[in-house]
């Protein structure tokens, strides 16, 4: 474990930060004849996370709970409609527009999608070259063999080089889309659901590469999941997510063995676990995010809600060093 | 076979599949009593949709061609059925749900005609009666205000409301045999645990038996009382979903579940390589490409699938 | 819904806003004099400015427009110097219904015939039936159609004498005399659409049949001939109503050259033999009749949309 | 048969020529390329001069001397076929070229635009789209005259339209690909995003429509010729001659018969080799690509 050292090391600000992120949308829908209204729908409502350069988070929650949007305001794609999104003390729209901030070299996207994220008409060894090409990292001397280097340090064969991405297997292109994203040599690795849909031998091929890339570049690593197994193999921390807010953080696996938010323990015992007897389903669905109730907003599904659940909007707050949930009758998380 | 049941619902011996010049199945054994569920699990190309679609009679001759038996209990041999027969079998003593819903209704009709049509069909009911029973099955897989819900298309329910509009189709007239085909991997955890829930409740209640075919070897261990591990189309092992997975005697079992994330995995340890393509798979035990334990005669080989205490293997140099 | 409708309505007014101004290009661009050409070869200097005032050439050109507009809605479509006679009956009342009884006798037929066709090739996707059916949707939608009814007339009109090779017969008065004198033009021109729909057909079709709600339906034990005709038949409806109403247009322009193949009186000959005796004035209606009807049906195939595809409806 | 490509698995797909796979596309690829000779070399294979009006032979049945026999003025039909070959090869291609051009630069502009550009835009489109080709083109052609050189202009013109909805349909279905956001994450500047990701994405389709239209381009062509208001005599045009031979249908059949075989086999081989390219190279009908 390196990064807490890396962290004492470094006093600078943290990669990321977000300070009571909001982002609403509006949302039209038809209201009688002729006539249309408009409603806010929080997509973020009130997200704080800290990112420290050289950890490794991982952000978990179902469809609909935000982290593709959250995704969005981290990398700045969108801007957030409330609150602060900073990268390394500045917020990140200035920094993207800022040449000289470095954040588009510093920070690599990895995409669920690895295929879309790849143009279908240039070849392999094209793709990877065009981070090189792009920040002016080598010369054109020099890229065919920093390209095959690349390819040979994710595992693929050098003659992968010359075939498009049509020809390429999952595991390959997921493969491809590391090694651009590794071109530039960024400090941060965001990555949405990067092993997901695979067959188990090659999304553990995978977790295993990330893991040594991680740990030998040094990099800061935010990992969108929804499979708690592979946040607590790939991430020392973990924030989960529900409609909009995080609504518990901390080290992975402190939070997963003794969950202090209900959600977080009915995520933990939803998944598949050896041999265990099927858990009692947490009842209904996500609410839509347009008109949240008053209140917890896990309330309606919680079952250990309280009748001032229903009343109070619990705000993250601290339960014990390095942990934080938000929820007004936390599980005892016997620390 | 190695079904511990003597009274088997299902025998399937010997299936071989063609696509073309590709053998997808090549001497799928496996068997089924009357209340059992069992999971065919595998990676992808394992072929364990494809024995699902097969057994429900899906596949045109001109999409596949297919050698073996099926024998299902009081109907002999489905593969020797007259297609007329199959499909008063479909939608009646057999069943399926699909991976992914939203793709499987059809997104013209609504839920209500998708399901009374099948009730009105197979049970002769009237308007009416079809209707009443419509709600009572949407009731019955919990979906609220089903009455009003039978005028909904698809596209305005949520994934696991129309998953459990599936469901409802497919119990629509209690079947003795059900598939359910990878029936959660389109939706979250906490909705596929409830669709999982549903399926074994609804099944068990109606003594029904169910296939499951599932990527997640932990799940088939919580849901499934057996277990057929596939890899390329070859049954590699099968028995007790317990006992297959707690001590695995095949290499490519071993490996699969090596590579199963739990929470506090230290370390996982994945065979390199993937499935080799068809044109380079073994004659023998198409795992033997991969496989650490390989011997010489495995690739040219097929080691046949060995029956030893309600556990079938095989395999030429077990563990 | 129906602000989505009445935005259709604006975006589709707005296009024939383009095309009106379009077609008033047509007249002011057109070389010539028009009113040289209405006075013949001999007039005075007087009697020029003066039809000039008359006919207001000499407003500024939005004025112009506007008038031209006002009168164009009105049906006062001038008049045709040659035919003598006023271009809204010409053209509205004699020529196009000949033209849409042609087009409308073709489309039932390449519908009729078309989509069962395309059922079946796609049902018995990869057998000789298929490739038969591949064949003639290739040579069908390649083949020149004015050729083609070159030849129908030779084989079916001169060798057998079977059907009349010229000449309307309103069907709203004799209906079997209309049908008669209509089944070789309508063959002419419906043979590319039965080729493009046997097509269209075919391709939806077999995706469709691929999808899982297919196997689905299979899987609940529906009948093969309602899996195809219920199932697939309703999920290909809405592309096959869009290309119906794109390929209008090809329908339009192929009527042109099937009315002067077959001698019909319709609006195509009515464009043609306007171009040759440089009557703007009438080409300029023909573009503007062709153009208005393609867009109303488009708008029309547009505001279906929501009851063929139950997902465009709002929830 | 016209589906081959969707069912062949992908590694036969590469490994074989596609000549080899696909024998409809080479027997029109072949038949297609025998006419571009025939039109380049006329001069030398043509038996007579095409406008040679040999008064002796006049309609003339096919026979040992005029092998597809003659017109009504006496001239050779192969000769004029041949000759006639070149109008429409070459109508066809600079049509299609000026279509093409003009509608990648206004679909590209539609697509890339947004707000009210892209909704003026659009209805320019959708103003061209509402008159037929031959409709049009008969409108520019009312405004021109007649001429070859005017037919290319009609003709191309008219075929903007089609061609600006299928640029702007890839433009937009491109500019929302991951891949193209990626680009913009790395900072790649936006025209430069436009010419390395966006363009190659839409340039190759549009080369596959080009060969489908020319096709269509040649039709619209012969038929403003056959309508009499396209090219004008006595040039050697197949429209010009079917409409010619017209009128003798019932004891020279061949007069018109002969240059519509010409132009029906020349269309029919063009959509095989449009189909066939279409087939191979469109992604939306490639499996998994």
């Amino acid at each position: 474990m390196s990064a807490p050292l890396a962290q004492a090391a470094a006093p600078a600000a943290p990669v990321f930060e977000l300070l009571d992120v909001e982002k609403v949308y509006q949302v039209t829908r038809p209201a009688g004849f002729l006539r249309r209204e408009t409603r806010g729908l929080a997509a973020l409502d009130g997200v704080r996370l800290r990112v420290p350069g050289g950890s490794s988070t991982a952000l978990v929650g179902e469809s609909g709970s935000g982290k593709s949007t959250l995704l969005r305001v981290l990398l700045g794609l969108t801007r957030p409609t409330n609150g602060q999104a900073l990268y390394r003390g500045r917020p990140i729209a200035e920094a993207r527009a800022a040449a000289a901030s470095g954040f588009t070299r510093d920070v690599a996207m990895i995409y669920q999608d690895a295929r879309g994220s790849l143009n279908p008409r240039m070849a392999v060894a094209d793709l990877v070259a065009e981070p090189l090409r792009h920040f002016g990292l080598c010369t054109a001397a020099e890229l065919p063999a920093r390209v095959a280097e690349l390819l040979a340090r994710v595992g693929l064969p050098g003659d992968v080089a010359q075939r498009y991405p049509a020809a390429l297997s999952g595991g390959q292109v997921r493969r491809v889309a590391i090694a651009r994203a590794l071109a530039a040599e960024p400090s941060v690795l965001v990555a949405d659901e990067a092993v997901s849909g695979l067959d188990v031998s090659t999304q553990a091929q995978l977790l295993n590469l990330l893991a040594d890339l991680k740990e030998s570049m040094g990099l800061t690593l935010l990992f969108i999941t929804h499979d708690l197994g592979v946040a607590s193999y790939l991430c020392e921390r973990i924030a989960i997510m529900y409609l909009g807010r995080i609504v518990e953080a901390g080290p992975t696996n402190a939070v997963l063995e003794a969950p202090a938010h209900p959600y977080t323990a009915a995520l933990r015992a939803a998944s598949p676990q050896f041999f265990a007897p099927i858990a009692e389903p947490l009842p209904g669905e996500i609410p839509s995010p347009v008109d949240l109730p008053p209140g917890c907003r896990f309330a309606s599904r919680c079952p250990r809600a309280e009748a001032d659940c229903q009343g109070t909007d619990p705000a993250l707050t601290s339960l014990s060093p390095g942990r934080t949930a938000a929820c007004l009758h936390p599980l005892a998380t016997g620390a | 076979m190695q079904t511990s049941t003597a009274d088997p619902l299902l025998s399937v011996s010997g299936l071989t599949l063609h696509r073309g010049a590709r053998r997808i199945l090549d001497g799928v054994d496996l068997s089924l009593g009357r209340g059992e569920t069992l999971a065919l699990v595998g990676e992808s190309g394992a072929g364990k949709s494809t024995i699902a679609v097969a057994l429900m009679g899906l596949l045109r001759p001109s999409e596949a061609r297919i050698e073996g038996r099926a024998e299902l209990a009081g109907e002999g041999d489905l593969f020797g059925l007259p297609e007329r027969r199959w499909s008063g079998l479909r939608g009646g003593r057999l069943a399926m749900v699909f991976q992914d819903a939203g793709a499987a209704l059809n997104p013209c009709f609504t839920v209500g005609s998708q399901l009374t049509s099948v009730l009105r069909r197979k049970l002769g009911l009237g308007r009416a009666a079809a209707r009443a029973r419509a709600v009572e099955l949407l009731d019955s897989v919990g979906i609220n205000d089903a009455a009003a819900r039978l005028s909904a298309y698809p596209h305005q329910l949520s994934g696991g409301m129309q998953q459990r509009v599936m469901v409802a189709i497919a119990l629509a007239c209690n079947p003795d045999l059900l598939f359910a085909d990878e029936p959660t991997s389109a939706l979250d955890v906490t909705i596929q645990a409830q669709i999982v829930r549903l399926i074994l409740d609804q099944t068990r209640a109606r003594g029904a038996s169910c296939i499951f075919v599932l990527h997640d070897l932990a799940l088939a261990s919580q849901s499934c009382d057996r277990i057929v591990v596939l890899y390329a189309g070859q049954v590699m092992e099968a028995g007790s979903s317990a006992e297959v997975l707690k001590a695995p005697r095949h290499p490519y079992t071993r490996l699969l579940k090596s590579c199963v994330l739990e929470i506090g995995t230290a370390r996982l340890e994945p065979p390199a390589g993937g499935v080799p393509p068809w044109e380079e798979m073994p004659a023998g035990c198409r795992f033997a490409s991969r496989c650490p334990r390989a011997l010489p005669r495995c690739a040219g080989e097929k080691p046949p699938l060995t029956q030893e205490g309600g556990r079938a293997l095989a395999c030429w140099n077990p563990e | 819904m129906l602000l989505m409708a009445l935005k259709k309505v604006l975006q589709t007014v707005f296009v024939l806003f383009i095309v009106s101004v379009a077609s008033f290009s047509l007249l002011k661009l057109a070389p010539g004099d028009p009113v040289e050409i209405m006075l013949g070869s001999e007039y005075s200097a007087e009697a020029h400015a003066a039809l000039v005032r008359q006919l207001g050439l000499d407003q500024p050109l939005v004025t112009q427009y506007l008038d031209w507009l006002g009168n164009f809605v009105t049906g006062d479509w001038g008049t045709s110097y040659i035919a003598r006679a006023d271009i809204f009956t010409y053209a509205f009342v004699e020529a196009l219904p000949v033209t849409l009884t042609l087009a409308a006798f073709s489309l039932g037929l390449a519908v009729v015939l078309g989509v069962p066709l395309g059922v079946l090739s796609a049902v018995k996707k990869d057998t000789a039936w298929d490739a038969g059916a591949a064949v003639f949707a290739l040579t069908g939608t390649a083949f020149p159609s004015f050729f083609l009814g070159i030849l129908l007339i030779w084989v079916f009109g001169v060798k057998f004498g079977l059907f009349p090779v010229m000449g309307f017969v309103p069907p709203w008065e004799d209906f079997w005399g209309g049908l008669y004198h209509m089944i070789l033009p309508a063959l002419t021109l419906s043979t590319y659409f039965i080729a493009m729909i046997v097509r269209l057909t075919r391709a939806t079709l077999v995706e469709v049949l691929a999808q899982p709600y297919i196997a689905a339906a299979r899987a609940r034990g529906e009948p093969g001939w309602r899996v195809v005709w219920v199932h697939g038949l309703r999920n290909i409806a809405m592309p096959l109503v869009t290309i119906i109403g794109l390929q209008l247009g090809t329908l339009l322009q192929g009527a042109v050259l099937t009315e002067t193949v077959f001698s019909l009186p319709g609006a195509g000959q009515m464009i043609t033999s306007a171009v040759l005796g440089r009557e703007y004035g009438v080409v300029q209606a023909g573009v503007v009749m062709t153009a208005t009807l393609f867009v109303l049906v488009n708008l029309a195939v547009d505001l279906a949309y929501p009851f063929l595809d139950p997902r465009l409806r709002p929830r | 048969m016209t589906d081959t490509a969707t069912v062949a698995p992908r590694a036969r797909r590469r490994s074989t020529s596609m000549l080899r796979r696909r024998p409809f596309f080479t027997l029109g690829l072949a038949v297609a390329l025998a006419f571009a000779l025939a039109a380049i070399f006329a001069p030398y294979v043509a038996p007579y001069d095409p406008t040679f009006q040999d008064i002796e032979f006049m309609m003339t049945g096919p026979g040992a001397q005029h092998w597809l026999g003659t017109d009504s003025y006496g001239q050779d039909i192969l000769s004029r076929i041949i000759f006639g070959a070149r109008y429409a090869l070459a109508i066809g291609l600079c049509s299609v070229a000026i279509g093409a051009l003009g509608g990648l630069v206004i679909g590209l502009a539609a697509g890339l635009s947004d707000g009210l550009v892209e909704w003026l835009l659009m209805r320019l489109i959708d103003s061209i789209l509402a008159m037929p080709s031959l409709i049009m083109a008969v409108a520019f052609i009312a405004i021109l005259g007649q001429g070859v050189d005017k037919v290319i202009i009609a003709v191309g013109i008219a075929m903007i339209g089609p061609f600006a909805r299928t640029v702007r349909a890839d433009v937009m279905q491109v500019r929302v690909q991951l891949f193209v956001e990626a680009a913009g994450l790395m900072g790649v500047a936006r025209l430069r995003i436009i010419w390395r990701h966006i363009l190659p994405n839409v340039v190759y389709p549009l080369a596959v429509q080009v060969t489908i239209r020319i096709s269509e381009a040649i039709l619209v062509s012969s038929s403003l010729s056959f309508l009499g208001i396209g090219v004008t005599p006595p040039t050697p045009d197949w429209g010009l001659m079917i409409a010619e031979g017209r009128g003798f249908v019932s004891f020279a059949a061949w007069m018109s018969g002969m240059p519509g075989a010409a132009l029906a086999i020349l269309l029919i081989a063009l959509s095989l080799v449009g189909d066939g390219i279409r087939e191979e190279f469109d992604p939306k009908l490639r499996d998994g690509a």
